[in-house]
């Protein structure tokens, strides 16, 4: 089939089949696991990934088409997300035969729920010094046992697997003694518990871990070489995390020119410069995300810049709600009020994928070339290592 | 001008840190205005007093004093009607009929004052008021209501009893969980017409400056702490300039807030002259610094200031609830440059 | 919308690096206008006459050529009157009479067009032009004046030969040691009408902002060069956050600066209707990144970067002759609003 | 005498002796000599400096009334401030008996002029990573010879005298092998040269030196002690610097809010509001400055938080010039514009006195108390440390 026909193809699938509602009816999950066993079942699931696991094995080309296509739907999705963009290819990519048999299939079908379980409370920006221990335990049938807490967990209180990285040797450096394994979510001794963020919505877990155990052909990848496994994962994320930036949805936002222009007092004059200057750093935004987005359909990969554009629109975003209560005034203070929201979401942009902090070392860094920091934590044996919080 | 604090402003400061690092600290926050801590903020520290005047029960202090105690409270995030206290304590002493001192004095009167921006929201006919205030600070916790309303003889400032008749109070969730407030109509409510309405726009500004220095104050201390004793990399993140330098800007930050709010206070006492440029000024600059300090501890905090359980936000809130209690901050902007004759 | 330059873009930039890194390189930049270099400019390269239509014997290119080329003339901080005879060029395309294209085109003629912020500043009379401009770009260095001036059916572009009679020219030192002003006193200098003055101040936008581009782009890899070298406590000054986190954000302004010149020079050929905000948009960022830019990179050179024969401050003057060269930067967003009609 | 009548005496004196004008009929340095001698005189140089070597043997009281009294005159002592602010205290604390005895009554008196020679090309912020030699020759009959540049140094086409800072031993880590010396400006080898700053000014030099000899009488300090005699100079210096700050000219500065009110469109409220603006900057900085100072005279020294007011100003005094050329248009690009120099001067104050990054250093280290910088220059021998700019 050409390109033109297989966009032409997924155009009618998706209007004869994408929910056009989201209303709440039945159980979302229910509905997003219906939803995306017909995706699957239409093939459009797994487009690019490899047909012996289950995809298509097509080529970014259609999968360019079918996300174009897509655009104008909501599709529900988000269960899926974790699976899908991070740890789904990281299977494939560094998996077992057996482990891609049993699991590849299942998560693009939408059968089973995946969450990634990497950070931790004292291991945020430097995911490799966390703490969560997995022991081998040989008498229990080679198994390994894991005792620890996981954080920032999106989708945990759904999900049936996870892909978790733990420490399992103490005595190198933090970087390698870390093994990757596939745990068990029903697991008796996994608890997650909703973690509620600074708005009060509880859109993340904390997972903790009770001496549960895992048979050993659930590791990915050797023992001790779970950090070049852990990379693959977050390259991934950082590839689905690029191709979301600048979606949708930015002109309904409460503190965006179009909706502040409704509600704040244009006659004045600062008022108006102060839209204005909102409008620029939009634009400013919009316009290098949407060359990024050129770029890379003209084959060339964008790769750290689009950390640049992570910080810009973090930047932003704090910006721009930060800007709006101070036009609308007190009443941006009410609870109920769209703005109260927005200045209380609007860290979050900040701090989930990399705090700024880290988005202007991967600029300096992998952009510009620059000389890295002298590192005190790459040859300490971990046990000798300061990690977490502590005097 | 005086930018220094006297031994016994000091010794204020002290005691009013030390009752509330021990009475009220910040998982006590968390559950809201506590009347008990109140009565012992005046029984052993006498502060609901502190600027009533002598004759009234109270202990005459200035603005300075105020400032340092409000400084404190903001540091502390005390919840409840401890700020609208302060503002009605300074709009009753310039009124007529300052009856309401000595209740207030004695800590028996919580008042809220409502002072919407743009004119008097309520009409009066010398012993009822009509009319709705969209969002009064504090307004349940406090009980009696000290506002402007309109007369036959202009606008004068009436005392109304929030408990009693004619009175409905809604509770208004706000961003701040630290302090609410609350929307109010009257209904014919009994008043009292204390005087005309007087001129207290700048002395509140100054109060509020005060309070949002403490909370710059306490948000610079937490996440200075917190670079102390957080790793990231095998280094405490302290150590990292791309903290230290923030941390650096925000003190400097901090150190011309409070420049300017100790010469606010003391122009409000000794100099009325360079009082307005000083209040606007207050108000443009401290309420600005505080919020970015706030903002900046909250995100310097990484992960974990994202979360309700931590206290990042708390301070975050009340930096930007206080940023716009009198209106969009350009108003202070538009005062200074009236001011200044531009 | 294409943001993205062509494979025949891409290769006409790296002629025109290459050429000037060889044939004005910095030092040479600081002897100030040479003919000799504008000749090869058009005899090795064409660039005389890119936006010249090919009728007249230029390439016909649009304004993504155009701001190509000054990306680069500006990265090279090129002196002289290049940026203001593409002023001119822009003009001449758009009036009736466009015989001076030619000589343009061959690299006989460089024009300095003069088109002050508020309306005509001369007057003529179908053959002759009185009236005095403050300030024109490359006044000295130009052989042609195009002007609009004031006549008995409106305002019209003239064209005077500043070689000739009733021209009195005097040179303006200028805060940019690279490229200079003149006053020009038109004493009934005989002028020539082209036509009606045609509306260009838009593309004049785009123009300056692909310079400017080229300026900030210059003077972030000079600075990231030297970051890569320059030693302090033992550690390359580009491993301090301190220096690394400035440098990161000055390159996402720069990313963001090359999206909306790319945007706005692609407006200005293909998309006539999104021109004037776009135009507006690359003023109102790119004039103010520039300078940022231009600030921050000679700061961080440190004490060597606040001397005369030190680099940086050419970047950094330039950057603000640029910024204010076709008037207050404010005019930019105020014509933002008005665009975006709020 | 009690201080109101040495406050009397002052104030009648200096109505009767400072110069009221600055008009430069007769050389500037001769004019300024020959004040310095009737300043002397009088008894009002080096007020708090010791009798036994030229000084007043008074309090900080009397300085501080003096220097009240004379705010008001433009006293021509700029060419004496290296010697009065930075190296007579120096020689006073550390150097020898017969050091004091020779040099400082002679630099009181406004006889010889004063430099100070630490800083280098490749030693700006890093000022202990010096490369300028002193190798002792006892042959010649004990003396050193000194080879190296120096840069950045007021008022050396004048001096008499440097207080030169050279490395001697290079074996040992950097802060270990410098020596501290008093050279002689006008022996054979000793290079002036004039530095231009980007305004086109020249008030600063740089020195060369050429087999330079000095008698090892004119060592201060012990050999390769010198770092610690430098720290005495450097905090000196620091405290004459902010004594300075905030004092004086500021509202006839060409980009203050009083200037540009009588240039720039007031009429416009975005000029009107960006006015406010630097009116906010300006009078935070000053009542913290001001602040500073009662609480110096309360007996609390202001310490590192002084390098928080440097700070500040060196960002005022780019902001407004930015902003005072941003107003005004196409003329502030004119050379002859007072703008124009105002933004040529500008990065002077972030560069002059420590650049902004090494104050926010300062100020997180040592007010705020925060961790050090790992350091990997403080036990690496000198010979082998990577200084100055290579690859």
């Amino acid at each position: 089939m050409n390109l033109a026909d297989y966009r032409r193809a997924a155009r009618a699938w998706l209007r004869d089949n994408a929910p056009t509602d989201d209303s709440h009816e039945t159980d979302a999950v229910t509905r997003a696991k219906d939803f995306m066993a017909r995706l699957y079942d239409a093939g459009y699931s797994g487009i690019t990934w490899p047909q012996r696991w289950g995809g298509q094995g097509l080529t970014q080309a259609e999968e360019r088409a079918f996300a174009e296509e897509a655009r104008d739907y909501a599709l529900p999705t988000y269960v899926f997300s974790i699976g899908l963009g991070m740890t789904g290819p990281t299977l494939v990519d560094r998996g077992t035969d057996a482990q891609r048999e049993r699991f590849v299939r299942p998560l693009l079908r939408g059968e089973e729920i995946w969450c990634q379980l990497f950070s931790e409370p004292g291991a945020g920006s430097d995911v490799a010094s966390l703490q969560t221990r997995a022991v081998r335990d040989e008498a229990g049938g080679d198994q390994w046992i894991v005792n620890g807490q996981k954080v920032w967990t999106s989708v945990a209180h759904h999900a049936d697997w996870g892909l978790l990285l733990a420490r399992t040797d103490v005595d190198v450096p933090k970087h390698k003694g870390l093994t990757m394994f596939v745990v068990d979510m029903h697991h008796p001794g996994v608890t997650v518990r909703p973690l509620q963020d600074m708005s009060g919505r509880a859109n993340f877990n904390e997972i903790f871990f009770d001496d549960v155990t895992i048979p050993d052909e659930h590791r990915v990848g050797e023992v001790n070489d779970g950090w070049s496994v852990a990379v693959t994962t977050l390259l991934h994320e950082r590839l689905s995390i690029s191709a979301g930036v600048g979606m949708g949805g930015r002109r309904e936002h409460p503190a965006s020119v179009e909706a502040l222009r409704q509600t704040v007092d244009t006659g004045d004059p600062l008022v108006r410069d102060q839209l204005v200057e909102l409008h620029i750093r939009t634009r400013a935004l919009a316009l290098f995300n949407q060359r990024l987005a050129q770029e890379t359909r003209a084959g060339i990969f964008p790769g750290a810049r689009g950390s640049a554009a992570k910080l810009l629109l973090a930047e932003l975003t704090m910006f721009q709600a930060d800007l709006a209560t101070q036009l609308v005034g007190p009443e941006a203070a009410l609870a109920g009020h769209p703005l109260a929201q927005a200045i209380s979401v609007a860290p979050g942009m900040a701090l989930g994928g990399g705090t700024n902090e880290i988005m202007r070392n991967i600029v300096g860094d992998r952009v510009l070339g620059l000389p890295p920091e002298p590192r005190v934590d790459k040859t300490v044996p971990f046990k000798d290592l300061k990690v977490g919080t502590q005097a | 001008m005086k930018l220094v604090l006297s031994e016994e402003q000091q010794q204020l400061r002290e005691a009013v840190r030390a009752f509330l690092r021990a009475a009220s600290p910040l998982p006590k926050v968390r559950e809201g205005y506590d009347p008990q801590v109140y009565a012992r903020l005046n029984g052993e520290l006498g502060l609901s007093g502190l600027i009533v005047p002598e004759e009234y029960g109270g202990a005459g202090a200035g603005m300075t004093e105020l400032a340092v105690v409000l400084e404190e409270t903001g540091a502390a995030l005390l919840p409840g009607p401890f700020l609208t206290t302060a503002f009605a304590t300074v709009a009753l002493t310039r009124v007529r009929d300052k009856e309401l001192l000595t209740g207030i004095a004695e800590g028996r009167v919580q008042a809220a004052l409502a002072e919407p921006a743009g004119g008097a929201g309520l009409a009066h006919d010398g012993s009822a008021v009509r009319g709705t205030l969209a969002q009064v600070l504090s307004g349940m916790d406090a009980g009696v209501l000290v506002a402007p309303a309109q007369g036959g003889e202009g606008v004068v400032l009436v005392a109304v009893d929030l408990a009693g008749p004619g009175v409905t109070r809604t509770p208004l969730e706000t961003l701040d969980p630290t302090r609410g407030q609350a929307r109010v109509e009257l209904d014919g409510a009994p008043a009292r017409v204390l005087g005309p309405r007087p001129d207290i726009g700048d002395r509140l500004c100054v109060a509020l400056a005060a309070e949002q220095l403490g909370v710059m104050r306490a948000a610079l201390d937490a996440i200075v702490a917190y670079a102390k004793v957080r790793v990231a990399f095998g280094r405490y993140i302290g150590s990292y300039q791309g903290v230290k330098h923030k941390l650096a800007d925000m003190h400097g930050k901090l150190e011309q807030a409070e420049s300017i709010v100790r010469y606010a206070a003391w122009a409000a006492d000794e100099s009325p002259d360079e009082l307005p440029e000083a209040a606007a000024l207050a108000q443009a600059y401290v309420g600005r610094a505080c919020f970015e300090v706030a903002r900046d501890h909250l995100l310097l905090h990484g992960g974990i200031g994202y979360t309700w359980e931590h206290d990042a936000h708390l301070f975050y809130k009340r930096a930007k609830a206080d940023e716009v209690l009198m209106g969009p901050p350009r108003i202070h902007r538009a005062r200074l440059a009236a001011l200044l004759e531009l």
